[in-house]
Parts: structure tokens; C-alpha cells; sequence
């Protein structure tokens, strides 16, 4: 299991290679990538991200914890970014390996429902005319429901 | 005990972390001691449906016991990933 | 779209990168990885995949343009080899990108789910007592009914 | 009419493609047609459940009309990803 919590960008390349090149035995790699979005009207400056230090590598720990007891994934690796971002930067990453690929997704899908609404973590958009901190969707919190 | 704040409830409280002298028995009891201090603290504190709240950083509900409690630490529902 | 059925290796780091950073207003990337088993017994020398030249890329197209057209997927990217690959070698991957993560996670499952049954490759295990045709399972036939 | 095999189709049959001069009107006269030729191809097609065919490189089943075709294939279930 490897759980960063970091303020610098990541290769989402080199870590995906590596990831995929140090499994045994698995027959399934599935990433996930976030990245902060550039909508189309370009009302989007900046997104800062708030986290809770210490409790952020517990929770994400936990959920990852988890996610390796349920599906008897190979390896786990979470990256996730706090601090002020950029449009098109990334924000997190998430990968899994499984024997096979619905264990992989599986688990990869578990890993971000949880991530999104129970890692703390907090998001701000910044744009021209202010401020504002996104608001948790119903839709995750339900997305919760079906592990 | 160290009581921290994040997002805008951090922005509403004006500060990210502060020490309170509590004998308050649950999270709900500190919410209404916190509340009774000053007006800023009552708008943080209004909607306790829109927040969520962390005893030595796990999360957990306003009627967990502070018993032995180190860290306590309110927020919005979170927003990762 | 970018579907290509090549004897190669793919660089899996390269293209996950390269993938990603060609997105416009996507906020989530998800890839899928497909790798030679290396089971614990030990058994499997080499894997061999046959196809079918001209109805391969027709298959994969028409697969990704139904997925395309279903989750309003950024991009697709599928690689997928045939010949003779060794134990830990990477078969396939599929890479996709959604403004939302369900979506760019729908796309890739569909996309394997799919792949696994629809499109012309045919899987040889050789080992040391002789070679065999993976038979395909139920369970991936049944996997297409949820689409 | 080219007519391709692969897999274990291509196996048991012995080569992997041949041209073949049919009137049969559909994949199945067709697969008849074969049968009654040789061993091989009566080995090779006997379980016709096992088996999948795609006329002009389109995935169908074996009452697909040959009216027009170029190019027929069988081969098992497959097997990517």
C-alpha cells in the first residue's frame, strides 16, 4: 500500500509504469486519474485544496485497507494533492491490480466513492468573480450505498 | 483539547485551531458551550446537518463522548478526490 | 479514437501520460491494463494470441463508437497485441476520459467487457505440457447484459 | 468465396484460409456443404454452439444469408482483453 498525500504535482506516467511493473501475479491494472477541470465558459481560475494533515493518510489508509481485504487486490497506490491547482493540473490518482479485471475496477471504484466523501479533503473554486467551496453532491454521498 | 476547524467553518470561526478548557461530556455538549461564546461561533455552529465532526481524527457522530478526547475537529462534508 | 492492434510492446507510462494530457475539460481519466498471469504453479511459458487482421480495428472501432456515444467520453484509447508474450507482459490497455468519474469508469468497463467477447482474439496458453485454448467463460458473456 | 478459420478452428481444419466455389444461400448451407467434404471439416464443425461465424468481417449467426458475401469466417468464442 502506497498513500502520498503531497502538495507537489506527480507523474501520473512514471507511476503508472511502475505500479503496473512491480505486480506478481496480476492480470489487472486499473488507474484512476482527477484532474482539475477547465469548463467552457473559463470561469474556473484556481482550485485550492484544504486537507485535515494526519487524519488525511489515516482515512485514505483505512479505505484502501479495506478495498485490499475485500477484493484481494495486489497492490494499492493512492496520490493525492492539496494546496492551489491549476486547470488541467492533476488533482489525485488512484491504482489497483487484481488477478482479474472486475476485482481491479471494483476496487479502484470503491477507492474514489470513498475518497470523495470520506477522506477530508476540501475543494475551493477560485474564479474571477470569487470564491467558493464546493458542495458535497447527494450523488456521492448515494454513491456510498452500493459497497 | 484541541479543537480544529476547516473549510469555511474554518472561515467562519476566523482561525484554524484553538485550545478549549471543556468538561463538556459529548461533541453535541461542546457544539452548545461553543455556540454561547460569541456570535461568530453560533453561525458556524447553525446547521449541525451541514457539518461533520472528527474525535482524534476519526470521523464520527455529535453524540460521541469526549471522554479522553485529544483532538476534535469540525468541517463540511468533504469534497475529495 | 485511437485503436491500435500492433505485435509491439506499448510503453503503458507513455501512453497513460500522452492520454491524459491531450484531454480538454475532462476531469477524470481511467485506464485499464491487461497483463500475461504468471500463476503460482508456475505452468504458463507463453501466452500466444491470434486474430483476425481488418475485422480486429472494424471490431474495436464499432465498439469504442458505442461507448463514445453512450458516456460523452473525451477520448478512447485501445492497444491490444497479438503474437507470442512472456509471463508479466502487458496484453492490452484501454485508456478513457469524462468530465465525471462514473462516466470515464462506465466507458472502461464497457470497453473490456466488450473487448473480452466481441472482438476477433483468440488466447493460447503454452506451457511446458502442451498448449491450450482459453475457452471463453460465462461469466464474461453474462458481464455484457448489465450494458 | 474466401472462407478463413481460427483458433482451434484453424487447427482442425488445416489451414488457416481457402477459397471455396458455393451457391449455398446461407451460412449454415454453407457449413452443410463443408461437412460433407471431408473429416477435418466434420471434426472441425461439429458443434456448431461452439462455434461463431462473421460474414465480411461482421459478427452474425449461422442463418445469415451468404447473397453477395466475400468473405466468410469461423472461429470459437472469443477470447481478448
Amino acid at each position: 500500500m502506497d498513500i502520498r498525500v503531497q502538495a507537489e504535482p506527480f507523474d501520473l506516467g512514471a507511476e503508472t509504469a511502475a505500479f503496473a511493473a512491480r505486480q506478481q501475479g496480476m492480470g489487472a491494472v486499473v488507474t484512476f486519474t482527477g484532474i482539475v477541470r477547465d469548463p467552457p465558459d473559463g470561469g474556473l481560475g484556481a482550485m485550492e485544496i484544504e486537507h485535515y494533515p494526519g487524519m488525511t493518510e489515516k482515512a485514505i489508509s483505512g479505505i484502501a485497507a479495506k478495498a485490499a481485504t475485500r477484493w484481494n487486490t495486489g497492490d494499492i497506490l493512492v496520490i493525492h494533492r492539496y494546496g492551489r491547482l491549476a486547470p488541467s493540473e492533476m488533482i489525485m490518482m488512484v491504482a489497483t491490480a487484481a488477478v482479474h479485471r472486475a476485482e481491479a475496477f471494483q476496487a479502484a471504484e470503491f477507492l474514489m466513492d470513498y475518497l470523495k466523501s470520506r477522506a477530508p479533503f476540501w475543494k475551493k473554486e477560485i474564479g474571477e468573480q470569487g470564491a467558493d467551496w464546493v458542495a458535497a453532491k447527494a450523488d456521492d454521498e448515494a454513491a456510498l450505498g452500493r459497497w | 483539547m484541541d479543537v480544529l476547524y476547516f473549510a469555511w467553518v474554518r472561515e467562519r470561526i476566523g482561525q484554524p485551531k484553538e485550545t478549549v478548557e471543556t468538561t463538556a461530556p459529548t461533541v453535541r455538549d461542546l457544539v452548545k458551550e461553543l455556540r454561547g461564546r460569541e456570535e461568530r461561533y453560533a453561525a458556524a455552529f447553525a446547521d449541525l446537518d451541514a457539518l461533520r465532526v472528527a474525535v482524534d481524527q476519526e470521523l464520527t457522530d455529535f453524540d460521541a463522548s469526549l471522554a479522553g478526547a485529544r483532538e476534535v475537529a469540525f468541517f463540511p462534508p468533504m469534497t475529495g478526490g
